[in-house]
């Protein structure tokens, strides 16, 4: 099947920054993207777990984003202003999508 | 100080204490025993709705007087002062960076809930009323707080406003936090509806509610004993202090408070328990949006690992003594 | 007329109607107060198993008579004809494609176990007891809507059949869906373990019930608000119009049905509340194996945030009012 | 015989087994009927907090002796010897290799608590009471049966052992698992606090009990049911005989430990379920760390889909016939 | 330590098409897949999340499947006959794995 | 923006096995990790899900580590010495950070 080169962004954000991550993804023309709740983590601020939790203070989310080639760099310095002074991670990946139509 | 005494021993074997203390035991012992992350949300989710209904049916049962707005404001005033004083003691007491230790004073400045509704249920065992809008003096404590602790980042160091600090998002996402809009919601949802409503679900929201609370105390312990455990090398002799000394001192505020307003011996202690207690949830979230540059293992790890318990185990029989001593109740 | 007011008025002010407008006012204003999936899903197990249960005992206490077989008939007839109707009164009053329309169509041939549910529980309020079996005319009127939508679809536009529609999967799914095998199996259980079984967990399924049912509302409120918020540019007048009229049109058929059958006044009241709901959990799933094409914000937006609130405030006092005066209940 | 017979008919129609079986006949007829991961842990928390508390609480109402020592000491005999049991019949009944036949036996010598519920909720209908410290007798033969598991496959296979087995955390974890510290944790402080903290929290822990029951068996039975379905291929007729064979094996030395400590009628009738039972939550999880190339299908299709049914419907009214008719109670 | 070539095909869909998915890609001989949570997401039908949701109509999964690069044709068309007509995302990146035998 | 270049490895694992698994990654010098919830899956050993369990006998987790180039066969002997005896996969993917200095 015929496939087409796209990048995939996966960022691993604080919770509590969830809505303001994903507006600045939109206003940089970032077409969709899909949230995957995280468990647990450790880095250098530590080891945390979400079991028995209440607030969203202490828990991470994962926002996938698979986009253009064309549009990586606006989305990470989308990314980057929101991410830059919070804990988090920021990865890219080169992919391969069915449907480019879409993205 | 025997009466103290022998409330203190009398709460510490009451059912909700000995199953923190199980929670805080089963976590130093490295224990797996946890409780799903949606299971404490629904918990919490149940507190709220109960405490928030339950408080709004007596209001509509002994109706509203002034004294409701006076105490309001007096909440929010004292959310507003606390973290100055907490702020200045841990400039002395520690040696937190200025961000940290506003960070950690607006924790204290806000409140704890379910301290409030643990406090609430000592006041029933012992048999004493307390006025149901004390529930809104609660959510109106939870924000002020916290712009007292931006002034004081702001002021203190002008560089880490930049970029972060409050915008018309965090103040939204403060005010309108889920806990506040479920806890109000539910108080004018049971002062309109009354005890018609009241006992409409009372076999919901009155019953099990003690059996839900044990439940949820476990988890707290859990969490809370995790928490020590994994930050204890945290734990400066200093801080340690700030965080038995500090709900001393918002207790006192919070006596003299209910005094001047004349609520119940019941209104006081609550008013007392209040002001000394740490918020865990709704401030914790507000400083990882506004500063995160303030380590949250310092201000969890007082907040719910020191105070709360202190609260819980020893505060609350002090202070339900020392307003029964001043009100004759 | 002044009896509908009143009566509406009263159930304005009931808790479950105030907790779900609770829900919805916090999501209009986007408060960030969520139910956890999990604790929604836990609720909705819940209702279903105590609303089937009591059914059962009921039935197992009154006997049966040829009444539950014609009105299980009833109701498939009902659902399988509502969509017709719907799909004719979308294709008039609305720009909707054949698609789209069909698919609204099945959902309001189906029901929606929840406004059932309220509607019980005013009728228990009211005092008034209703037929037990009236659970199965509920899990009977999930399905045939969904078949008379597909059919409606096939006809509209062949195209569309290819590749999806309806399969033996789909079939079974739908038969077999978890909501349908809960409700019939707490009814089927209620029925043989009769009175003694309910006593024995009715402190499980009757007096916590309302309390439970008022925190599924202001889930329910949360997650209609938000599909409204979110889909308000949908709602042109014509769609907003067909999902009022479309509830009364179906509650004068179910009107019909229930004078037929000589059922009680709960009973005649329940079968209007059964055919003027609109599903919004089995056949949303349903569409989107067999319609993936059918656009998901029209059916659920019309369904859950306008005729959902609008049975649970308006349609059912009026409902009951209507029952009322023909039955002289 | 006839009155066993009677008694398993009269068990076969209680609302708890029914829901069983509900759920089971759901999962084989693939039904998206499900309980969420979350609220199933939350209702086995509720389970194990309960039975603990009101185990306690009863301890404290009777007073403790001698007995409860020796009983415990005769749970951990039984867990330990049990394995030897059943590992011996399952290398003769069966074509299992060494390391599954020690992974079935272990599961056979723990046991598991919700058939120890079930079987406390059939001695209360009947109304006969039991020693509370049963719960403790329960939480002391978990674990031993491991060790003896663990040992068995040492023995019979020096080269599997190497690499993983049993070690420091592994014990750590089996010791304190959180089922275990729940709990004996309940335990203790429903004996501290007593039919004072009982009362204080019996609407939560009592009275809805029976209901919780019956929506947690549902769950029980679409777990067991899906297993099943999906590990029908591995059921051997002579794994099947020994799914069945063992828990009657096991109840008969429970018979006998029961009647050599003087119990009651319903301590003889809880001791032989317990026996009886095989685990299904503490021992897999050990399992899989201690012997991850033991096959988890043949277990826990054997515990969960053959005998966990098997006691709830036809072992439990067997041991408690026999335990009737030994005791004369 | 000796890694293999392999491919990593991760499809995000809705929740209701999950059985046909994952019998559709045995079919075409996947040995095996992990499916994920999705918490929320976005694209061209707008935004959703799970809270409250008691449906399964709204929510999406996300299934991963690694396969050697020989048999990403097949998967990748028996995904697309799953996926043609509803929501979601399909791509493919290049890994390695440990054990390959067991692909 | 400037991003380097980076290996992901995901691990799919036992939940039971977790700590033993983390444990093993920091002392393998792993100086960060994120922990996401695995619904169910399907592998040599039969097809899973977590719905309606209690125990986590039967549930997965899916650990994922980024981390610089150079580290990764310390992490991939460090994993297969937990994963070695267990059930699961090893997976490794080339991809690009920011913010480099966290790793
Ligand atoms: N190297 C890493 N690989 C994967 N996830 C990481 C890594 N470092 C940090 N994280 C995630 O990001 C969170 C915050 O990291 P940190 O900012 O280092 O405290 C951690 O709790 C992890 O969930
Ligand atoms: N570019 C993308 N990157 C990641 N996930 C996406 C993307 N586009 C769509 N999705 C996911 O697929 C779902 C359906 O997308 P769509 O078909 O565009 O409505 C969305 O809700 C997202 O979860
Ligand atoms: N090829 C694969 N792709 C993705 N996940 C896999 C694959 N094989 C196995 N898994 C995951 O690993 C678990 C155990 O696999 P196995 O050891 O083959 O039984 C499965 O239940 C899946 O969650
Ligand atoms: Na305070
Ligand atoms: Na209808
Ligand atoms: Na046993």
């Amino acid at each position: 099947m015929e496939t087409h080169k796209a990048k995939r962004v996966e960022i691993t954000i604080e919770a509590v920054m969830e809505t303001r991550l994903t507006d600045a993804l939109v206003k940089a023309g970032v077409t969709g993207f899909t949230i995957l709740p995280v468990l647990g983590g450790s880095g250098r601020s530590g080891q945390w777990s979400r079991e028995g939790q209440v607030s969203r203070a202490g828990g991470m989310i994962n926002v996938a984003c698979i986009i253009r080639p064309e549009k990586l760099e606006a989305l990470l310095k989308a990314a980057f202003t929101v991410v830059e002074r919070h804990i988090g991670v920021v990865s890219v990946t080169d992919c391969e999508v069915l449907r480019a139509e879409r993205f | 100080m025997d009466l103290i005494l022998s409330l203190a021993a009398q709460n510490l074997i009451s059912p909700i204490i000995l199953f923190f203390v199980l929670g805080f035991a089963a976590a130093f012992a490295r224990s797996d025993l946890s409780v799903p992350e949606a299971v404490a949300k629904g918990m919490s989710l149940y507190l709220l709705f109960a405490i928030g209904f339950k408080g709004g049916a007596s209001v509509a049962a002994n109706g509203i007087d002034q004294t409701l707005i006076f105490s309001i404001l007096a909440g929010v005033i004292l959310s507003f002062v606390l973290p100055f004083i907490a702020f200045v003691l841990l400039r002395v007491m520690t040696g937190l960076t200025a961000i940290d230790a506003a960070a950690v004073a607006a924790h204290y400045g806000s409140i704890s809930i379910v301290t409030f509704v643990a406090a609430s249920s000592v006041l029933q065992t012992a048999g004493l009323v307390s006025e149901g809008y004390m529930v809104a003096v609660a959510a109106a404590m939870e924000a002020p707080a916290i712009l007292a602790a931006l002034w004081l980042v702001a002021r203190a160091d002008a560089k880490a406003g930049q970029g972060g600090g409050m915008d018309a998002g965090l103040l939204r996402e403060i005010l309108l936090n889920g806990s506040i809009v479920l806890l109000i919601g539910s108080f004018i949802i049971g002062g309109i509806t009354g005890q018609e409503g009241l006992e409409k679900i009372a076999s919901f929201i009155v019953s099990p509610f003690q059996g839900v609370l044990c439940l949820f105390l476990l988890d707290m312990g859990l969490v809370a004993g995790r928490g020590l455990r994994d930050a204890r090398h945290l734990l400066k002799p200093g801080l340690f202090a700030f965080g038995v000394l500090m709900p001393l001192i918002g207790s006192c505020l919070g006596f003299g408070a209910g005094l001047l307003l004349g609520l119940s011996t019941g209104g006081v202690m609550l008013m007392m328990t209040l002001s000394a207690s740490a918020s865990y949830i709704a401030v914790p979230a507000a400083m990882r949006v506004a500063l995160p540059e303030a380590n949250p293992s310092i201000y969890l790890t007082l907040s719910l690992g020191i105070t709360f318990p202190f609260n819980l185990t020893l505060g609350i029989p002090i202070y339900l003594a020392l307003a029964r001593a001043a009100t004759g109740g």
